[in-house]
């Protein structure tokens, strides 16, 4: 059977930011893949280190393109841990509900990009528009549709009043409309299953040997939540249920990121309703003394690592972030296997990889 | 029977999707309404209030403003519009609220030097 | 010296190159239309279509190194010629088209050329994403060709005639052949939709995983002449069914013949974008066990029942 | 994961090593061992323990010498700590126990120049192939963007930016 080596990237319509995958092909069939990520590398890491602690959160929040505030809430939590500051309930509530609306636009914006890779253009469309939703919302608050800057060291910037809250909640109603929809065509929609079912499974054991997280991990019977194992911000007065499947293919991972959609919705209908009073932030020193810390935030695509060393000046000594498309980019190996050559933007699509998270 | 169920299951959201408005904003043949937070435009409120401190400076995570002082009265605090960022903590740093971020979009420009502006021009003698 | 003159228009003007034109940038637009309206968008302006052939024609047209020059510039003309040359059998409204017995087969077999064409184009022009594409799409064209041909051999048996122009008589005073054979109208509409690589079975022009598929090289004048002759195939896939299934111009009652058959095209262009906007894009595997397991049995059982009660 | 049972046992496998655990902000235990017990220490865990999720490794020059932090987690964080001397510093790979930790291990010995022995691929993961200059985090390698225009002998920033504050050395 003759090999044919297929290269898809830096620059390929199946890929949104610049991954290098190089496959061997035999017929339709993968035989082998040949992984290079780095080209939207940006040495953020040591960037950090040139920056004192209050420009740092504004070159932490474009780490990530999509999940912005998680990066900025993680990053911000270790130093108010290394200060030793007490964030005001309020601000705890607003941070924890940009992160909620964050993660159903980075969920609607995955759908879009899955089904716009097994030529669904219909639902593609329809995700992308409807995320606009969440996206209006979030730039009426914050300013900003993706960049937020929300967060700042001891609390957060923006603010609430009700009645704006009171039409949040209104178009909350629309939003859980459109997802049922999606919920519908993933369940129902015989194209969609037949592109998506077993295809790129990952068993329990292989998410447990590459330390996969997140979504992916859920969908093969992983059951690890950040918001819950280790509950940050308002994460420990909110109940919601952390969903887990079992196929392990596309098709799980997108019920298990839908479902939580709507989970996401629920927590934000809660936090808008018990949303106490109170002040925004508490004044942050400049300095910071000596010490470690290593935050652990649940970001849209799994658990997010912050470590932030301080030596008492008001420039962090070191600062490691790892992202959750990391392992998932390990076990990417294994899901190409024996594959189909029209699964590949499928499969890539299905781990939901931000690369400009893994590369930094 | 389930398998023709399947098959035309799109169909309500269809028809739903056709009866509703478009949702394609012509921008920018048509106005695209930003909303009053929108972080846009590096304005100053009112020159007379900055004082020269440069803490907008210090905090600029693009290191987009660069204040060029000769003595307490005589500075220039000059805003590089093609490194900013538009984060807006250069407005939080501000203790006197002279530079906010105002919501007007800025637009693309090809020249560089364009997008160099003197914020402020601290010079009482000349103005008088 | 009358005949010659008319020829000449009916070939350039008429039924001939100018409408076809015409029609394939109509078609493409309301298609476009039809499907950005079901997807909550604005959609393109009427002289969309245009733009995009002009632009095409002014655009610089380059192939890579590894790329069979001769082939490729000829591949685009050779597909466009056999795609007219099917029109000139198709009556269209009132124009009666020359027809003759069996010229339902010629008119598949030119409809054929560009799918074969396209299969080369791929082979031929050196990039691996079109040589997949060829593949892909030669696995296709066996996949939908046999029910196709089988569905439109249906009528041909029923009205006991291969002429176009016969079948579409025997309709004007019998019901029409899509309300006998509804199953052979689906499978001609499944079949056009392959032969036209309109979605869910654009498998060879899977953007996402192999770019443009065979015309991934293709650039400038090449690739206008290869959409133009993609379009007018559908303009003429579409025609063919109308006039097979549909009773062409006639309608019963008396109404003006263009008016009619401009709405059953229409009307059959709205099915195909509603099918385009309906489903995802199969894979080339699943297309071929669909079209081998599902859509040539039932074929098979259309024409039995064709022979056995049909002619009777 | 309990800690304490975590503790004990690393006590029981490694008397000679000054473990010192300490409570770090976040719910997290930093345990010190030394480099050659960190492979043992990791297989323990896994085989009594069942902790197989490794987060991160984080690299750091310290200017006197190169520490290596494994984050592990498994409801509570417990990272073990280990530090490398500053020239030719190399330590034993963790692949075969934890596949994940490939890329970790990649990204750490290209910032760091840190050799992972028995790593089956270790070359570029991050920087571009044709990059030849230092490892980018080892302490006193100047940022890219103020080695270009070293004018005078001062380190100075870009051309818009005045970066007035020293340069991390």
């Amino acid at each position: 059977m003759s090999r044919i080596t297929i290269p898809i990237g830096p620059q390929h319509p199946a890929l949104k930011e610049p991954l290098s995958l190089k496959l061997v092909a035999e017929g339709e069939r993968i035989v082998e893949s040949a992984l290079r990520i780095g080209y939207a590398h940006r040495g953020l890491e040591r960037i950090f280190q040139n920056r004192n602690y209050v420009q740092n959160v504004h070159v932490v929040e474009r780490v990530c393109g999509i999940c912005s505030h998680v990066h900025t809430t993680a990053y911000c939590q270790g130093v108010e841990a290394l200060l030793g500051l007490e964030v005001p309930p309020r601000a705890l509530y607003l941070r924890t509900l940009l992160c909620e609306l964050e993660r159903i636009h980075s969920h609607l914006l995955w759908l879009g990009v899955l089904a716009e890779h097994i030529g669904f253009t219909t639902i593609f469309m329809y995700a992308w528009r409807d995320r606009e939703i969440v996206l209006d919302i979030m730039e009426e608050l914050s300013g900003g549709r993706v960049a937020h800057a929300v967060n700042v060291i001891g609390g957060v910037r923006i603010d609430i009043d009700p009645e704006y809250a009171h039409s949040i909640l209104a178009r909350f109603d629309d939003l859980e409309r459109q997802i049922e929809v999606f919920l519908g065509v993933i369940l129902h929609e015989r194209t969609f299953q037949v592109r998506t079912h077993g295809i790129g499974r990952l068993t329990a054991e292989q998410v447990r040997r590459y330390c996969v997280v997140g979504p992916v991990a859920r969908a093969s019977g992983i059951d690890v939540d950040m918001r819950r194992d280790a509950p940050y911000a308002a994460y420990d007065q909110l109940d919601f249920r952390v969903i887990v499947a079992h196929e392990g293919d596309v098709w799980a991972r997108t019920m298990v990121r839908t479902m939580e959609s709507v989970e996401s919705l629920q927590m934000c209908r809660q936090l808008l309703h018990a949303m106490p009073e109170g002040p925004l932030a508490v004044r942050a020193p400049r300095r910071v003394p000596p010490g470690e810390v290593v935050s652990r935030c649940e970001a849209p695509r799994g658990e997010l690592v912050y470590y932030i060393r301080s030596d008492g000046s008001d420039r962090p000594a070191r600062v490691k972030v790892r992202t959750p498309t990391l392992p998932a980019l390990a076990a990417l190996s294994e899901q190409l296997q024996d594959i189909n050559i029209a699964d590949v933007p499928t499969v890539l699509a299905g781990v939901d990889l931000c690369i400009a998270c893994a590369d930094r | 029977m389930p398998l023709l169920r399947s098959l035309a299951h799109l169909l309500t959201e269809l028809r739903r999707t056709l009866l509703a408005e478009r949702v394609t904003v012509q921008f920018p043949f048509a106005p695209a309404e930003l909303p009053a937070e929108f972080r846009g435009r590096v304005i100053l409120t009112d020159e007379a209030l900055c004082k020269g401190c440069g803490l907008c400076v210090r905090d600029c995570p693009a290191l987009a403003l660069e204040l060029e002082r000769q003595d307490r009265e005589h500075f220039r605090l000059i805003h590089y519009r093609d490194r900013c960022a538009y984060c807006g903590q250069c407005a939080d740093s501000c203790p006197s609220h002279a530079i906010v971020l105002s919501n007007e979009l800025v637009s693309p420009s090809q020249e560089r030097d364009t997008l160099t502006q003197v914020l402020v021009e601290h010079a009482p003698d000349s103005t008088g | 010296m009358i005949d010659w003159l008319s020829a000449l228009f009916s070939l350039l003007i008429f039924p001939g190159f100018a409408f076809l034109f015409l029609c394939a940038l109509t078609f493409q637009w309301i298609d476009r239309l039809v499907v950005a309206r079901l997807q909550g968008r604005v959609g393109p302006p009427w002289y969309q279509p245009l733009a995009d052939f002009i632009k095409l024609l002014a655009k610089e047209d380059v192939l890579p190194i590894g790329a069979h020059e001769l082939a490729c510039a000829a591949l685009p003309m050779v597909s466009l010629a056999a795609v007219l040359t099917a029109a000139l059998y198709i009556p269209v409204g009132t124009h009666s088209a020359p027809s003759f017995e069996g010229d339902l087969i010629v008119v598949l077999f030119l409809l054929s050329i560009p799918s074969l064409a396209y299969f080369l184009a791929g082979w031929l022009s050196g990039s691996v994403f079109s040589v997949i594409g060829g593949n892909r799409s030669l696995l296709q064209y066996f996949s939908y060709e046999v029910p196709f041909l089988m569905a439109l051999s249906g009528p041909a048996i029923l009205s006991g005639s291969w002429s176009i122009a016969q079948i579409t008589a025997q309709q004007s005073h019998a019901p029409w052949i899509a309300l006998v054979q509804p199953l052979g109208f689906f499978l001609a509409l499944t079949g056009l939709i392959g032969k036209l690589k309109r979605s869910p079975f654009d498998i060879p022009k899977a953007k996402s995983e192999i770019g443009a598929g065979p015309l991934t090289e293709f650039s400038g004048r090449k690739l206008a002449l290869w959409q133009l002759s993609l379009h007018i195939k559908t303009a003429v896939g579409i025609f063919l069914l109308v006039n097979v299934f549909l009773g062409g111009a006639s309608i019963g009652l008396p109404a003006p013949a263009v008016l009619v058959f401009g709405i059953k095209a229409l009307l059959v262009l709205l099915v195909l974008s509603l099918v385009d906007v309906l489903y995802a894009r199969l894979r080339i595997d699943q297309l071929v066990n669909l079209g081998w397991r599902v859509l040539a049995p039932l074929a098979l059982v259309q024409v039995l029942v064709v022979i056995l009660i049909g002619v009777g | 994961m309990n800690v304490d049972l975590v503790l004990e046992a690393l006590h029981e496998h490694f008397p000679t090593d000054p473990l010192e655990p300490r409570i770090v902000p976040v719910d997290e235990t930093i345990v010190t061992l030394t480099p050659e017990n960190v492979r043992p220490a990791v297989q323990m865990l896994i085989e009594r323990f069942d902790l197989r999720h490794l987060s991160a490794i984080t690299g750091i020059d310290t200017g006197d010498e190169i520490e290596l932090l494994y984050h592990f987690w498994d409801g509570q964080g417990l990272t073990l700590r280990t530090s490398l001397p500053r020239e030719n510093s190399h330590t034993v790979t963790l692949i075969d126990l934890i596949p994940g930790a490939a890329f970790y291990e990649r990204e750490v010995s290209e910032m760091l120049h840190v050799l992972f022995d028995g790593h089956p691929t270790p070359d570029r993961f991050l920087l571009p192939d044709d990059w030849e200059g230092e490892p980018p985090l080892r302490r006193g390698v100047p940022l890219a963007c103020q080695t270009d225009n070293l004018e005078n002998g001062e380190l100075s920033d870009q051309r818009h930016s005045r970066f007035k504050g020293e340069a991390r050395p």
